[in-house]
């Protein structure tokens, strides 16, 4: 028996498998046991009405996918009177996602929606595809400080603070979130890409931009994981491009408390619960009583491999 | 030793008994044997499956999201949806007809008899037939006709009549008309003699409304004739349901990717094809 | 006939197919004519012995590979008395790439780099796995700024600037590129990634982190094109991720004026003579006389779909 | 329409007349098709491909770079290094002989006759043999085995005697022992009986070395058994040449992954196993 659970500060998850914002709703009973899930983490929300990007919204690309939704959301009276009632016919905890265009709605959003039931408020800071000079504060560590700090101030909920791979600095940017009182960090969001239709010489979807998501992008998203679980003491939840069980042992192995999961969900309706599965193997397997032992485990020295003389390191 | 570059846990159809579940879970990961698979024409192909029982319960106008091999080294990140095009349930087969357009029908292309096909479903809200009515209309064009085909099956099995007009390029491609013959009459219209022209089409379908054989409108597959059926059938008070299209990615409802625009009292709203369709009114529908 | 020349300021290319530095070296001639390349890009070089990092140097990762060689070089002595006499057995000209760790010896190799037998110096500022503190000057403008601008007055030779995506805002850095007198950007080097291996649970290269190359960088690198391309005037060279023809002309489409490729040449050795010729096929059916007519064509609208009652634009 | 995921010009041996040339280019991409393929034990494969001229000029001790097909949905970028097992001329043959041990080699598995092999070579530098010497001596373990295989054949060819000495789990595992039966004398050495232990494979050397069977070492496959042989041969002053393994991206020379140390006057440097070997001299290699 493998004890699967996990602490992100206060809120203890059964399973660190979550899944990501924007991938997940209670449609997906259609496939799957909702309750098995570590977390519930809704769809973000805006205050208002907003009709998202025009389609098509999404394109294959060579890792993956980009996508540019633009956050379509019926506001947060919907949310709380048709979306929540209709999260909580299930069990596992509640993670309601927020996004605004300025730190004023940003802080207002957060009060109103913090004191609703939910059980985690995640801070979208980091949509991708956003007015790049209102909504994106997860670029600047400043900015990144000043938002979450008065986030923090309106409750006394968990506040999980979603980062950005488009940051030159994430470091920097998880550090400013943590002194301004973040209690976990999801990183992170989808990296800003184009494709252009080289047929119709149009971009491929309709909001030109689009944020890229799915296997492609781990390799990025894990060396960020790693750099921000050494740079700040908070819990760190993965997230970008987990589509099997190694992936998820990658990203806590590199620092990551829990996982979210986006993608594999398009591709395999109900692969939330076969890496539920396969993970609690994978920890039996190779002999790990605790899945939470994973978290920063990765021996940090170079490969096995004996390199009798190596060579000399870089200068 | 890594696994697969991706995990999940299809229904093995035909190898594994279903495991409980505690939950009612209408629609499931699958991997459905190949029965049979051929050309129907130049460019469409009939695949039959095997299917799993809840996969089996799809009514029609619902759709399934196919794991299509790639057909090159390249991998195919997206599912495809399909319409059902027959359901055989004695023989406990679904079956696909489909255009071979890119990649993904492409690489659908390649299964074989004996291989296994990735499907989710059934999935999306299919067609919806009044018992009242009498006699209906489908309207179909291209890959619409695949979606309407089931039509004829419940039309059937509810004793209603059909009038089936069936556009396309040339004979070749009026696909679905035995189904159709079965259930009703067919009506062929083509490019190469010009009875596909948009205004013949109306008188056909002005014909029927005259002779009380347009209960209700269905139709699939070209906006021009989507757009001429929502005019006569506004013009006439006719229920309507179109099918439609979009690019998906989930396919359930959760990442709203395969929005289509409707209007109602005026006001635009955005639906999502997966799950509020692919089957809407067509009198709130604005077209593609 | 199709045009298939290109010019980069006062160089004239034969087309736009160039290497990627690191990913070519007169080895090649192995496997292809090299005289048919554009142009020659040689492996970065330093103005002293090193030795590289130790093995395993790459490994295969989701979306293409990563790789972390650590600029071995024999030194510019050795550049220039063995390789670039080497190099010169074949007619294309030649892009010397030079990397330093500190302002003071960027100038100086510069200067002695390019008064040497090359064409054009390519300033490699963005190798990803450099010391972090030293050597990766392009994530920042101004560090690009200071020096490109010591650079540019060391030599007449046209100056190629090697931008990261790592930056977190390469729009900045491409504009301090070009206002310190750089003659084309080169967008761009590897995205920094970490692969962990999960049966030893140690990093999976022998220095840890190791640069993103590969098709599944191409759409965040097709982006960060498409935004130099209208925020600067000098050519832009697209690099990251082409394996096809049609990534090319994405590229170009995006605003580049060449391309350069890295990956393409581990898999299919002789690849970029392949694409050079259906480079021009795909011209001739598409009705482009000129290749250069491709770069920045992109047409920017939405796609082709009618969206008859188009959604709300994002707020 | 969008190409394939890759644009490559491979040669498409048996198809296509070969292009000339301009200048000789020594190696080149081809499409071999696979003749048989079968398993040799538990975890080898024997494949036998129909090869290109110029892949028909590879010498023992060099390699190809084959693009494995993915046995899974997941894409693989990398080629495989896998060195030639036998070359057979009069048929225009190449074979190799090679472990399954990861998604390459699995994929490669999935092969069968009449399928193409993408393969990319001949590459490096191959094993070298004095014609003043009279017998040499061949130590290997695993998949070193395979790689040197063919020196039996370039021992028969230059009239060479040959000892190999074929150290493996246990006899299943003793591969090559045929095409050194016909080049000279096999010596079977397995851990089932003890008599792979380092210190017996010392003694056999000492005897060969005692009855002048020793005039130059070849070795491949076992760090330990390579540390033996360098260290029998330093101090016999015997000449010798490993066949050396990397993980490889480009396997032509320009990339630098795939290196190795050596030691040369007491400087260590570091040499490409793709260009400036496989083989190498086995004094200045340091091992792995
Ligand atoms: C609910 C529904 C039912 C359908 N039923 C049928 C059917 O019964 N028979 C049939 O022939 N076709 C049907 N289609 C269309 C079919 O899904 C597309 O032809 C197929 O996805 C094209 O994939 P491709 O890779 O071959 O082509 P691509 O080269 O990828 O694209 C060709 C066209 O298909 C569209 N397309 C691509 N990916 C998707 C996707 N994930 N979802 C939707 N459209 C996409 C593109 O916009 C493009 O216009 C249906 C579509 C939907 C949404
Ligand atoms: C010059 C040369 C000749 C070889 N000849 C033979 C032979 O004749 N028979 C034989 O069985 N094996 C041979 N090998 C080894 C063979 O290349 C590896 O077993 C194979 O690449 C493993 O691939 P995989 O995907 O199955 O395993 P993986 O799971 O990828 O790796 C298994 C092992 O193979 C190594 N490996 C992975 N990729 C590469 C790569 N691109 N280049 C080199 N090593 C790699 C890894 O370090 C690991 O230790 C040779 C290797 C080299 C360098
Ligand atoms: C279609 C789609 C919609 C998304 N919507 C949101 C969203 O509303 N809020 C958010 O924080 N992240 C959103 N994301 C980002 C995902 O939550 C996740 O961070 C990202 O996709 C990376 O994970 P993946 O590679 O597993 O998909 C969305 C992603 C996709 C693909
Ligand atoms: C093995 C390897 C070595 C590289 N060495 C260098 C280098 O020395 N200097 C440099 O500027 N870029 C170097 N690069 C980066 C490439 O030139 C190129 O920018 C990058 O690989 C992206 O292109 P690709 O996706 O086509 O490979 C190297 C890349 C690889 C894969
Ligand atoms: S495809 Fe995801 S909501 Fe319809
Ligand atoms: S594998 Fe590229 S230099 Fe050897």
């Amino acid at each position: 028996m493998v004890d699967m659970s996990v602490k992100i500060g206060s809120v203890t998850l059964k399973n660190p498998i979550m899944p990501g914002s924007g991938c997940f709703s209670t449609d997906l009973a259609q496939v799957m046991d909702i309750n098995r899930l570590g977390a519930m983490v809704a769809k973000t929300v805006s205050r208002d009405y907003r009709a998202g990007n025009p389609p098509p919204r999404a394109a294959e690309v060579e890792g993956g996918m980009i996508n540019s939704i633009g956050l379509p959301t019926k506001g947060i009276e919907y949310f709380f009177e048709h979306q929540v009632p209709d999260y909580r016919r299930f069990t596992p905890p509640l993670v309601g996602s927020i996004s605004a265009t300025t730190i004023e709605d940003f802080e207002a959003m957060a009060r109103d929606v913090a004191k609703g039931d939910i059980d985690v408020l995640e801070v979208n800071i980091s949509c991708p595809t956003r007015d790049p000079k209102g909504g994106n504060f997860a670029l600047h560590a400043e900015h990144t400080y000043d938002v979450v700090k008065l986030i923090r101030a309106t409750t006394e909920k968990p506040v999980w603070v979603k980062l950005s791979p488009n940051a030159g600095d994430i470091v920097t940017v998880a550090q400013a979130a943590e002194r301004a009182g973040a209690n976990a960090l999801v990183v992170s969001n989808t990296i800003l890409g184009l494709k252009i239709n080289t047929d119709t010489l149009r971009p491929a979807i309709g909001n030109k931009f689009g944020g890229l998501s799915g296997p492609g992008i781990k390799p990025v998203i894990v060396r960020m994981v790693y750099q921000c679980a050494r740079a700040v003491k908070i819990p760190i939840i993965g997230c970008g491009g987990i589509v099997k069980v190694e992936d998820v042992v990658e990203y806590m192995l590199a620092g990551a408390t829990a996982v979210m999961i986006g993608y594999l969900t398009f591709r395999n309706p109900s692969g939330m619960i076969a890496i539920i599965d396969g993970l609690e193997q994978w920890c039996v397997k190779r002999g790990f009583k605790r899945v939470a032992d994973l978290t920063g485990a990765m021996i940090d020295e170079a490969p096995m491999e004996t390199f009798a003389a190596a060579a000399m390191p870089i200068g | 030793m890594a696994t697969e570059p991706f995990t999940s846990a299809p229904v093995m159809v035909g190898r594994s008994a279903a495991a409980p579940e505690p939950r009612p879970i209408p629609a499931e990961e699958s991997l459905c044997p190949v029965i049979s698979h051929s050309w129907v024409n130049a460019e469409y192909r009939h695949l039959v499956v095997e299917a799993s029982p809840k996969a089996l319960a799809v009514t029609p106008g619902q759709f399934f999201n196919l794991l299509c091999p790639s057909p090159d080294v390249g991998e195919l990140f997206f599912r495809r949806p399909q319409s059902v095009y027959r359901i055989d349930r004695p023989k406990g087969r679904v079956e696909f007809l489909y255009k071979c357009v890119g990649r993904g029908t492409r690489g659908l292309a390649t299964l074989k008899a004996g291989d296994d096909l990735n499907m989710v479903g059934p999935l999306g809200v299919g067609f919806h037939l009044d018992p009242t009515w009498r006699h209906i209309v489908v309207l179909g064009r291209g890959v619409g006709i695949a979606t309407l085909g089931p039509i004829s099956q419940l039309a059937k099995d509810n004793g209603v009549g059909v009038t089936a007009i069936l556009s396309a390029r040339d004979a070749d491609f009026v696909m679905a008309g035995a189904l159709f013959a079965e259930a009703g009459e067919v009506v062929s219209v083509l490019d190469t003699d010009g009875t596909s022209a948009v205004d013949n089409v109306e008188k056909i379908l002005d014909g029927l409304i005259a002779q009380k054989r347009a209960d209700a409108f269905f139709t699939c597959g070209s906006n021009r004739l989507f757009q001429l059926m929502k005019r006569v059938g506004r013009a006439n008070t006719i229920p309507g349901q179109v099918a439609m299209e979009q690019v998906m990615a989930c396919g359930l409802g959760p990442c709203y990717v395969c929005v289509r625009t409707f209007e109602v009292d005026g006001k635009k709203e955005l639906r999502r094809v997966c799950i509020e369709g692919p089957v809407f009114d067509m009198q709130e529908a604005v077209g593609w």
